[in-house]
């Protein structure tokens, strides 16, 4: 059981319980934070898969902006309090247990396909390198890349018109 | 000869044109001339033809197509041999005479209204003539229907009578009844023989590719429709109501031609009828069934009009027994006379009724004779004529006819005689509560009791001889050989016929018979008429029928059986078909079906619960189930 | 290309038109004036103008069918604006910048009908979706439009996931994007493949608002601006459909007995759910949003007979439908009340106005010498000549007959029924704009020839 | 690392995504959901595209796929942006951000 | 170009009377447009010969189909009818209000348009619009201007139609992909299997049957005929009814032969319990239209019966009796609509006694009513002889049923006898009441229609055969075309 193993199921386990804490935490700020934490998690999973380039992004905005911004949000509604009700139970039984089935289908439909021996190369190779991405990103890459700008564009005149007072 | 054999029909025709065109423009003189004239000028042409039919020459004339498909060709064409002949004379000369009379009966009536009378009556002139002088099935249909609206328009003529109305529906509904019958019967005719042209069907070797069955049921059929024209079991219960059309009419319609309608279709496909010797039989029991109960309800009846209908009704009765026995000359024989004494003796009723002021009750009548000596001279001479009493005409045709019943079975002599002393006793009852005694009726009528006018005079004493000599015509051969004119007359009508009813063993009784059974007859009659006219000429039989009497006087509640049979349950089903089957289950499918729809969407809104989760669970579990279907279940 | 381009342009220039003129009037002008050069560019590229001469296969192609559909789309935005601009004005202050979102959207529409590459088609997708939660909430001050555009949104990214793992998966089994590039095979455990593309045939349906994604569709319709309502479902439903078409027929192709099972029920049951339910409406907009989905059914058939006839037809039918609904929500947004009520006697008060809405209610219910007709009977044809089952077909048609019933209940108000005149006073460049459109109705409608021997230019 | 362990760990990421999103009532968390199930599709991407480099296939295709990735959390970070301004607006007028009080449209 | 006119006029004449503001101007206009088409097809079917009856034009060629008409024996006659009906309906409503009445008028020439479309199409795509053109006017005229019920009763026949349209398109569509073309002789060479066009045939039929209408599904016509104003019925029930009819003979037999052999009987069955049932219901009837309407749904019944019969004498009634009885049930409607405006109801138990105040009026309606019950010399007969004796006639190996069919249909004869004179005894005789005691007779256009009506009964009651004659061809052609025999005499 080499090192990268190990650090995997580490990794594994801890992604799925902070996951599970974000959904069955009461209090939104917790939630927040254990999503925050299932975030660094993956950010370890990028590395280990030898992305560091993907990692630092997700840590930078996925838990640094985004995350934050959650924060925000929440405290400005003062929600930090656990004040949702219990959503009532029968549908949160449903809720799971249909969750529980995708679950399952999905992983018996996928357990043995046509890649299921194949396997993820981790910790070497240099495809997740900032170079090489970087460069594919600004040649090959330059259309959608300039395409994410009109997406940015209208969100952000989408925000404006949503936030401002009139 | 084209030209003078359509004009017999289109001269009424013309007549009813101008009648019903200009009523509103015409005297009551003016339409009375076009309306006899007309008819008198198709008689003076019928005279003509025929002569030219003695004289041997058969006149088949085609006009036009009429309807032409394929192999089927029916030309609009006419046919004018002895049969045709005979009973030209019969339809133009009574209608003649009737035509006069009604000039003078209906000059009461505002001018428009006689003018619409004539155009009728006209109207039925053309139609009868085109129904005896067609030469195929098609035509004689035309006029068959035809004289079954005119019949309608006459009997509902007063239209202003609610039951009026009701009668001449009922008449025209009965009729359609049997048209229908004697339609599928051309069908077949159609579909077997590929015509309907008399002279292509009424040759052996025609009716010899008609199977033993389809021309038992084609003849069954035709004759189906001969009882609802000529008033026959089932279908007679319209006639007497049709009384309520003036008396002319009666006379003329629903006495001397149209009812005899039957009989001449019956006559005119006498070959084909020998050929079926099961559907002679069934005629011949049906007729002498009419004949009987016919009588009998007429022995107890008190309107001096529904006597004479019941009477009419008999005597066809009798005819059908005629041709039933295969004795074709006789029954168109007997509707010779018939015509002459029947038409008499309504048109002497009518003249009666005219100065009773419209009374129809003999019992508020009584010892008219003296007051009005021709009409009682002439109506005797008719219900002497009508009773067969011998040397008047009606002796001979009915003699005949008893004879050829006889050479087929006793029995039906028997009955026969029986409805023939029937006919003597309602006859000489009517007569005896008319005209002898004292009168019953109001001292109002009373002062102007008169005798009628000439107009209506004249044809009284014309018919009178007629009947009284029409049947010379026919003396049997018994009394003088060979003095049977209108047999030899008509011998090629119903030669080929007389052949086959050989084949069925169809016996003429020896002359030893025939006397007796005449002596017979008549000695009877004159006993019975004895009786009723003592009887009847002190004291009427004022107090009210019990038992069989009353049973007799409701008809046997025929009309009653009918409503409750057939009537009745007809209105009810439509009742329940429009207002609960189409309401619930016709239509209740197709608004079920709406309603189902909207139920339906009503339905889907719990899907659309407005809860976010509950959309996005939803689709959640249809994706689901897609997966679970096609990975594990979809081979 | 030029389309794309320019409309990311306009859609800045739009922007600060809003700065610039404090008027509407102008700004009106102004995106009119955009509108049609950016048609006028399309046409262009069509026959073979191309003002940027980049490589970009790898992302976008834009081929005939492409550029077919963003012509329809672009002139049917600028007939929206034409009737619509002035309810636009109604819904809030930012005039000007609800322009510029229309034109990025736009520019998505251009991009999600000639993607190559499943990450063009995400992004197009996205840049759809995000600027329409907007325009659907732009009615801040009411409530209605707050949960319509919140709904939209959370279930949108809802669906957005899924669309992203359908990717995944695909890419696990393709090892590429790139549409061309991927060859599907079926075999035994090719289960990735499989659950991918229904991953991402599910994802679509619900952009396409194809029951059973469809619950967002009578809300958020209902919620949103009735002028933005009647852009949604016609101009953007029509793009997805593009971007459906074009993902089914390119790249699944080879996969074809495997979804064509399953697009085939949901055809069915769209048709079933949007004509039902539409029957039971009392509002007419909402009705409008049920009779959107039940032609969203009829549209499906493109993508489940995958043949020419099919694509043709859904040129056709993009065509009919966007003029028929714009028209229809044209006056609707007329009415201050928008039950059916609120169109009793309409033909007394506007002739015009009920003359037009009758056209485009003719149009919708697929009445002979209609554009609408013409619709169906391509998709219907295309299914009977095709092959596939004629059940479906029969199904359908007799979905449409019920479809009859509503529409033909506004049609009933307006001109057997009386009523108080609700409707305010529709400006004449609209009332002129609404008789073009009817007139293009029924010309299409008539001679189809006019209209389809362009395709085959 | 045999990929089968990164599908069966992403799936179980976004299933508990699907889950939270069904079960919580609060707008922010349920977004916050929608977030998870992003990632976990990202999780796989990565995984992907190293398991084309194990594959040793064009090494552009490994690159594609994180690029994939880098879009998708652009994408994200629109999508946050727009959509907290929605439920910020929300809170505005009924102060609450409670899903289950989203209904006045229905049926 | 005759057949092109014939359908133009009409349309450009009633597109034109929509902007005719003053009410007078319109209704002379349309009278006039009417007029045109009457002569012009009058000139047509008398004068010109086959190559001007038919016009030819490519259109919707990208569909394969193609703007072909043509006046075949029976399409010509159809025509005759409508254009004759036309100017007849317009002077029999000439007094009849009308709010804005240029719609209305409009509505009908347009309505008029799209059914000599449907006559002349020959192909199906163009037949299937026409189909439809000539619904929506009828439609809209009906609700507009009908009764109280009326939105919701035209309604439900609308819908009705609508969906039986839509599966004859299904049917097209199938036909067409076997085929690749709309054209009607495609169709005729369209060799279906046997077991497709068993299916097949029913999208066709149910067409044809609910707007016919065939027992069971009458159940829109009487409520539609009392609720429409009586122009609209008119049209509905002269002219419209005899879409289905045509589509039968045209549509259906020649291109389904077989389907249409292997269920015969079921539709004759069909046909004979309306004809009885209908009848029987109308016995009871007391709203006029709603009489006519049951009559009318008898009479159908025995054309659709006749057509199944599958042999000329039958074809050749049919025909017929679509001509007479659109003449007839006009004037019915006509002499309805007179007695409405005067006396302002259509209930028997009302009325009663007009014939002593409007003689004239009376004696039309007898003629008319004695015509509908086809007595002999008036045009029903020649239709009702023909039919009644090709179902009786008919080839054993088609139906063995021929004479219980005749027979049970031979009823309806009767029957129609009882309730058209009742309805004729409770109007027009017995004593007037305070009703209709006030009451005059009809003024002189309406003379004059019900004079043409009249004289048109007669003449073709007399004298039948030129009317018989122009059917011989299609006849023939159909025949053949239906012909099922060989095949089933080789299949055994």
């Amino acid at each position: 059981m080499s090192i990268t193993q190990i650090l995997f199921w580490i990794l594994t386990v801890a992604v799925l319980f902070s996951a599970i804490m974000v959904i069955s935490s009461k209090n939104p700020v917790h939630s927040v934070l254990w999503l925050v934490a299932a975030f660094f998690f993956i950010s370890g999973h990028y590395i280990l898969l030898n992305a560091q380039f993907l990692a630092i992004v997700n840590i930078i905005v996925y838990a640094g902006a985004i995350m934050v911004l959650f924060l925000f949000v929440i405290m400005l509604m003062n929600l930090n309090k656990s004040t949702e009700p219990l959503k009532n139970r029968s549908l949160q039984i449903i809720g799971i247990l249909s969750g529980g089935c995708l679950l399952l289908v999905l992983v018996a439909a996928l357990r043995n396909t046509e890649i299921s021996e194949n396997t993820a190369l981790v910790n070497t190779g240099d495809a997740g390198l900032i170079k090489t991405l970087g460069r594919e990103l600004f040649t090959n890459f330059v259309v959608p890349f300039e395409i994410s700008s009109i997406l940015f564009l209208s969100a952000m005149v989408g925000a404006v018109v949503m936030g401002k007072k009139d | 000869m084209k030209i003078e054999l359509i004009l017999i029909p289109l001269l009424p025709l013309a007549g009813f044109l101008l009648n019903g065109l200009l009523r509103n423009y015409l005297s009551k003189g003016l339409a009375g001339i076009i309306g006899s004239g007309t008819v008198l000028g198709s008689f003076i042409l019928s005279i003509a033809a025929f002569m030219q039919v003695k004289a041997g020459n058969i006149a088949i004339v085609e006009y036009f197509d009429f309807i032409k498909t394929g192999s089927l060709h029916i030309p609009f064409a006419f046919q004018v041999d002895q049969l045709t002949a005979i009973f030209l004379l019969i339809i133009t000369g009574v209608g003649f005479l009737i035509h006069l009379y009604s000039t003078a009966y209906m000059h009461d009536e505002k001018p428009h209204h006689f003018a619409r009378y004539f155009a009728y009556l006209n109207l039925f002139v053309f139609s009868m003539l085109l129904l005896v002088m067609g030469a195929n099935f098609v035509v004689m249909f035309i006029g068959w229907e035809g004289v079954g609206l005119c019949s309608y328009l006459l009997i509902g003529f007063w239209f202003k009578k609610k039951e009026y109305t009701k009668a001449a529906t009922k008449a025209f509904v009965m009729n359609r009844i049997g048209d229908l019958a004697f339609l599928i019967a051309l069908f077949m005719l159609i579909n077997k023989l590929g015509s309907v042209t008399f002279t292509e069907i009424f040759t052996p070797e025609a009716l010899s590719k008609l199977s033993g069955f389809d021309i038992t049921m084609i003849t069954t059929l035709l004759f189906i429709g001969a009882t609802g024209k000529s008033a026959q079991i089932p279908l007679y219960t319209w006639l007497p109501d049709a009384m309520a059309g003036p008396t002319p009419v009666s006379a003329l319609i629903h006495a001397a031609t149209m009812v005899t309608a039957g009989i001449y279709m019956i006559a005119r496909s006498n070959l084909m009828y020998s050929m079926a010797p099961g559907t002679l039989n069934c005629i011949a029991i049906i007729g002498i069934a009419t004949a009987l109960l016919a009588a009998s309800i007429a022995l107890k009846q008190n309107d001096i009009k529904k006597v004479l209908a019941y009477s009419t009704v008999s005597q066809l009765g009798y005819m059908f027994l005629a041709l039933g026995t295969g004795a074709y000359v006789a029954a168109v024989f007997h509707v010779m006379t018939h015509a002459f004494f029947k038409a008499l003796l309504f048109l002497g009723s009518g003249s009666v009724i005219h100065a009773m002021g419209g009374e129809q009750d003999m019992r508020k009548m009584g010892g008219l004779s003296k007051y009005m000596k021709i009409t009682h001279i002439t109506f005797l001479i008719g219900c002497l004529a009508i009773a067969g009493i011998p040397g008047l005409s009606g002796f001979f045709s009915k003699d005949e006819i008893l004879a050829g019943a006889f050479g087929t079975s006793p029995v039906l002599y028997v009955l026969g005689l029986i409805g023939a002393l029937m006919t003597a006793f309602y006859m000489f009852r009517l007569y005896a509560t008319t005209f002898c005694g004292s009168f019953r009726g109001t001292a109002e009528q009373k002062s102007h009791l008169h005798e009628s006018p000439a107009a209506i005079t004249i044809p009284l004493i014309v018919l009178a001889i007629l009947s009284v000599i029409g049947g010379y015509v026919g003396i049997p051969e018994f009394l003088v050989h060979g003095a049977h004119t209108l047999k030899d007359f008509l011998n090629p009508v119903f030669a080929q016929s007389a052949t086959e009813l050989e084949k069925l063993g169809h016996q003429h009784p020896s002359h030893s018979t025939e006397w007796a059974l005449a002596g017979l007859s008549s000695l009877l009659v004159l006993i019975v008429v004895v009786l009723a006219w003592n009887r009847f000429s002190k004291k009427p039989d004022m107090d009210e029928a019990k038992g069989l009497g009353k049973l007799l006087q409701n008809k046997w509640y025929v009309d009653e059986i009918y409503d409750a049979v057939i009537t009745k349950p007809l209105n009810r089903l439509s009742v329940f078909f429009s207002s609960v089957f189409e309401k619930n289950i016709v239509d209740g499918i197709v608004n079920g079906v709406g309603k189902l729809v909207s139920y339906g969407g009503r339905q889907l809104r719990w899907m659309q619960s407005g809860q976010t989760g509950a959309y996005i669970l939803l689709m959640v579990l249809a994706t689901l189930m897609v997966f679970v279907l096609q990975f594990f279940l979809r081979k | 290309m030029n389309a794309l381009v320019l409309s990311a342009i306009f859609g800045v220039v739009m922007m600060f038109s809003g700065i610039f003129f404090k008027k509407k009037a102008p700004v009106k002008a102004t995106a009119i004036v955009a509108l049609i050069l950016l048609l006028l560019a399309n046409s262009m590229e069509m026959q073979g103008i191309r003002f940027f001469n980049l490589n970009v296969s790898a992302f976008l192609a834009f081929n005939d069918y492409a550029l077919f559909f963003n012509g329809i789309a672009i002139f049917a935005t600028l007939i929206f604006t034409l009737v619509a601009a002035d309810d636009m004005t109604k819904v809030g202050v930012y005039f000007a910048d609800y322009f510029a979102l229309i034109f990025f959207i736009l520019a998505g529409i251009t991009i999600t009908t000639s993607f190559t590459s499943l990450l063009t088609l995400f992004l197009g997708i996205e840049i759809i979706s995000i600027p329409l939660y907007i325009l659907t909430g732009s009615e801040k001050r009411s409530l209605k439009s707050n949960e319509a555009s919140l709904k939209y949104f959370l279930m949108g990214s809802f669906s957005t996931g899924v669309l992203l793992m359908g990717i995944a998966l695909i890419y696990g089994s393709q090892g590429t994007f790139t549409i061309d590039k991927m060859n599907f095979t079926l075999h035994p455990g090719s289960n990735l493949q499989i659950a991918g593309m229904l991953l991402l045939l599910f994802s679509m349906a619900f952009k396409a608002s194809v029951a059973p994604f469809h619950f967002w569709t009578p809300d958020v319709y209902d919620g949103a601006p009735t002028v933005f309502t009647s852009f949604m479902a016609t101009i953007v439903k029509v793009a997805v459909f593009a971007g459906f078409v074009r993902l089914f027929g390119g790249a699944f192709e080879k996969l074809n007995e495997t979804w064509s099972l399953w697009v085939g029920i949901m055809i069915a049951a769209t048709l079933f759910v949007g004509n039902i339910t539409a029957v039971f409406q009392q509002s007419v907009k909402r009705m409008l949003a049920y009779s959107s989905i039940s032609q969203a059914g009829f549209m499906l058939f493109a993508v489940y007979t995958m043949n020419d006839i099919a694509r043709e037809g859904l040129l056709i039918y993009a065509t009919a439908y966007c003029l028929a609904t714009i028209g229809i929500f044209a006056v609707l947004a007329k009415l201050s009340d928008h039950s059916y009520e609120g169109f009793n006697g309409l033909s007394k008060h506007q002739p015009v106005l009920a003359f037009a809405g009758t056209i485009c209610l003719l149009s919708l219910a697929g009445i002979p010498l209609t554009a609408g007709f013409l619709g169906k009977f391509y998709m219907l044809k295309s299914a009977i000549v095709g092959g596939q089952n004629v059940a479906l077909v029969i199904f359908a048609v007799i979905m449409a007959a019920i479809s009859s019933y509503y529409y033909f209940r506004v049609i009933q108000a307006m001109y057997f029924k009386d009523g108080p005149d609700h409707s305010v006073k529709a400006g004449a460049l609209e009332k002129y704009t609404l008789i073009g459109i009817c007139v293009l109705i029924v010309l299409l409608g008539v001679f189809p020839n006019v209209f389809l021997s362009w395709l085959y230019f | 690392m045999p990929i089968n362990y990164y599908i069966v760990l992403s799936l179980a990421l976004f299933t508990i995504g699907v889950v939270g999103v069904l079960t919580r009532r609060n707008a922010i968390i349920v977004f916050m959901c929608v977030e998870l199930m992003l990632n976990s599709v990202n999780l796989l991407l990565v995984a992907f595209s190293k398991m084309q480099v194990a594959k040793d296939a064009l090494p552009v295709a490994a690159v594609d796929g994180q690029l994939f990735v880098f879009f998708i959390m652009v994408v994200a970070a629109a999508e946050v942006s727009v959509g907290l301004a929605i439920i910020v607006m929300m809170y505005r007028n009924i102060h609450s951000v409670d899903i289950n009080f989203l209904n006045r449209l229905k049926h | 170009m005759i057949a092109l006119l014939l359908i133009l006029i009409p349309l450009l004449g009633g597109i034109i009377t929509f902007f005719i503001k003053p009410e007078p101007g319109a209704r002379t206009w349309s009278l006039l447009t009417s007029i045109a088409t009457f002569v012009v097809a009058i000139i047509g079917f008398t004068l010109c010969d086959t190559s001007a009856l038919q016009y030819q034009a490519p259109w919707m060629g990208i569909l394969n189909s193609s703007f072909s008409i043509a006046a075949d024996g029976m399409g010509a006659m159809l025509c005759m009818l409508t254009s004759i009906s036309f100017p007849i309906i317009f002077v029999s409503t000439w007094n009849t209000p009308y709010s804005n009445a240029k719609n209305f008028l409009g509505l009908m020439l347009l309505a008029q348009a799209g059914l000599i479309g449907v006559f002349l199409a020959m192909d199906a795509l163009l037949f299937y619009f026409f189909w439809e053109l000539a619904l929506i006017p009828v439609y809209f005229i009906c609700s507009q201007w009908g009764n109280e019920k009326r939105i919701k009763t035209t309604f439900k026949f609308f819908v009705y139609t609508f969906f039986g349209s839509l599966l004859m398109l299904v049917g097209i569509l199938y036909i067409y992909a076997k085929t690749g073309s709309f054209d009607i002789t495609a169709f005729y060479n369209s060799q279906l299997s046997p077991k497709e066009q068993m299916w097949a045939f029913w999208l066709f039929f149910l067409a044809f049957a609910i707007k016919m209408p065939v027992f069971p599904f009458h159940s829109w016509q009487p409520d539609t005929y009392e609720q429409s104003p009586t122009a609209g019925t008119m049209v509905l029930s002269a002219i419209m009814a005899k879409m289905g009819v045509l589509g039968l003979l045209r549509w259906l037999l020649p291109v389904l032969p077989v389907a249409s052999f292997a269920w015969g009987d079921t539709i004759s069955t069909m046909a004979i319990i309306g004809i009885i049932y209908a009848s029987i219901i109308a016995f009871r009837q007391d709203d006029m239209k709603r009489l006519v309407a049951y009559s009318s749904i008898a009479h159908i019944g025995l054309m659709c019966l006749a057509v199944f019969a599958e042999n000329r004498s039958a074809f050749q009634g049919v025909m017929f009796q679509m001509f007479a009885h659109g003449i007839n049930v006009l004037g019915m409607w006509v002499v309805v609509e007179i007695i409405e405006r005067k006396f302002g109801t259509r209930k028997m138990s009302e009325l009663g006694g007009i014939a002593k105040k409007a003689p004239v009026l009376t004696i039309f309606f007898f003629t008319i009513a004695f015509a509908s019950i086809a007595l002999p010399l008036t045009n029903a007969f020649v239709g009702e002889f023909l039919m009644l004796n090709g179902v009786l006639g008919v080839n054993p190996q088609i139906s063995k049923y021929g004479f219980v069919m005749a027979i049970s249909a031979g009823l309806g004869i009767i029957f129609s006898a009882v309730y058209i004179l009742r309805m004729g005894r409770k109007v027009f005789l017995g004593e007037t009441n305070a009703l209709t005691e006030k009451g005059t007779d009809i003024a002189f256009h309406e003379k004059a229609i019900l004079g043409i009506i009249v004289a048109t009964i007669l003449v073709s009651g007399v004298y039948p055969q030129h009317l018989l004659h122009s059917f011989e061809d299609i006849t023939n052609f159909i025949l053949h075309k239906s012909d099922v025999l060989p095949l089933l005499n080789q299949k055994h």
